[in-house]
């Protein structure tokens, strides 16, 4: 992490417009600004109970303060010694929000484009993984924390193969 | 004192559980001190044992039988959920 | 290509912000949206000279109207055939552009990230390789139409193999 | 008649050559109307041949051997280098 990155766990809700002039404006040598919003969704596919969908009222986000910015700021660490990057930002919510809200941005600034996304690709991967982040769903009225999903450790696994063996 | 913290379905079943516990006596690691909680809340600590849940000392990772010392902030971590 | 989609030849700039509201609004299913901005950058690095760098006054980006609308939405129809996406955007400028100003957006909105991302790439490579657009660099006084490069034809090459044999 | 069109580098070379060509005669296709323009546009005709260079016939890439009719729109298309 350098003074170009920004690590960020906040409340408040974030401006994808603003982040994105922050990273385009850094310097001169970025060519590509890649970045991801993620939203609350109005249904959660809960693969436990046969895949039955709930209409959410909201989301509570807890999380472990000071570990969950080192950890972000580890991972934004290793996503700049992997790749050449000029900046780099991630910023996720805590508290309560509803659907349509954004829960997380990442955002990526590079002299080309393959970087930007495999660095922005990366860092959502591991943030889903590694960062102390925990969800409760409240929906049709019941309150229930949401278990990790068996496809984001396999998105991370993929990573520490292709440090390995290219394919 | 070793100050104990619980995140996320921890934190429910934890809610009548010490928030801090006497670093004397047992060289405490993080296997002891949910071994003590076995007694008085059996369902925390069957909840603490399942094999996901990982810990944390001074946030940071560890192993489960990291020695913990007087003045520790130990954290039990269930799966993490976000983004 | 269907009512959700958008596909756009212009010589006026673009909003990321009203790109981003149209894609995160169009339907609650959307959970994820990935966008791509490319960027005139201040150097351009000649491959055949070299390495060396030169300043950048301005690029001159020509199209074949007609052609680049149809061409854009195919490949804008490829994605959604390869991916379950809600939306695409995808917004080529023409004209002369100056350094720092943006030449392309790219935008995606899915339920889950991985199909966002993967889609967002797909529509760079492609774009970048098989859309009818020609740069003209204006560098340090003089013009030079700029030449194809290498690793954008990998790029599509890549996802050519991919869907033969996924590794 | 076939209207030409020449983009990207081929435009500058092409500043004094032919924006159409008769169709009657000659059969004509993408070829012919290179190897035409060898007279009088050498310079021109040695970029076309150059194998990088795509035809499109009515905002299609088409082999050159493609036959041509009345009122086609032909266009010579030097690498892309959008994005």
């Amino acid at each position: 992490m350098i003074v170009s990155d920004l690590v960020c766990v906040q409340s408040d809700d974030f401006s994808l417009a603003d982040e994105y002039q922050r990273l385009s404006n850094i310097n001169s040598r970025v060519g590509a600004v890649v970045t991801f919003c993620g939203l609350v969704r109005d249904f959660e596919s809960s693969a436990g109970e046969s895949e039955s969908t709930k209409v959410v009222n909201y989301l509570t986000l807890q999380h472990y303060p000071g570990m969950t910015e080192n950890l972000l700021e580890d991972i934004v660490t290793q996503a700049k010694a992997r790749w050449d990057l000029v900046a780099v930002t991630v910023i996720h919510r805590i508290g309560t929000l509803a659907p349509n809200d954004q829960i997380v941005f990442v955002g990526v600034a590079s002299e080309h484009r393959k970087e930007a996304f495999d660095a922005a690709q990366f860092l959502m991967d591991y943030l889903k993984t590694k960062a102390t982040f925990w969800k409760k769903l409240t929906a049709e009225g019941k309150e229930q924390w949401l278990d990790a999903k068996l496809s984001d450790t396999d998105a991370v696994v993929k990573w520490n193969k292709d440090s390995h063996d290219q394919c | 004192m070793i100050n104990l913290l619980f995140f996320g379905r921890l934190g429910d079943l934890a809610k009548d559980a010490p928030t801090c516990i006497a670093s004397s006596g047992l060289d405490p690691t993080p296997l002891t001190i949910r071994q003590l909680m076995m007694a008085e809340h059996p369902e925390l600590a069957e909840a603490l044992s399942e094999p996901q849940v990982l810990v944390s000392v001074n946030k940071m990772v560890v192993k489960w039988d990291q020695p913990l010392f007087n003045g520790d902030e130990l954290a039990f971590l269930p799966p993490v959920t976000g983004g």
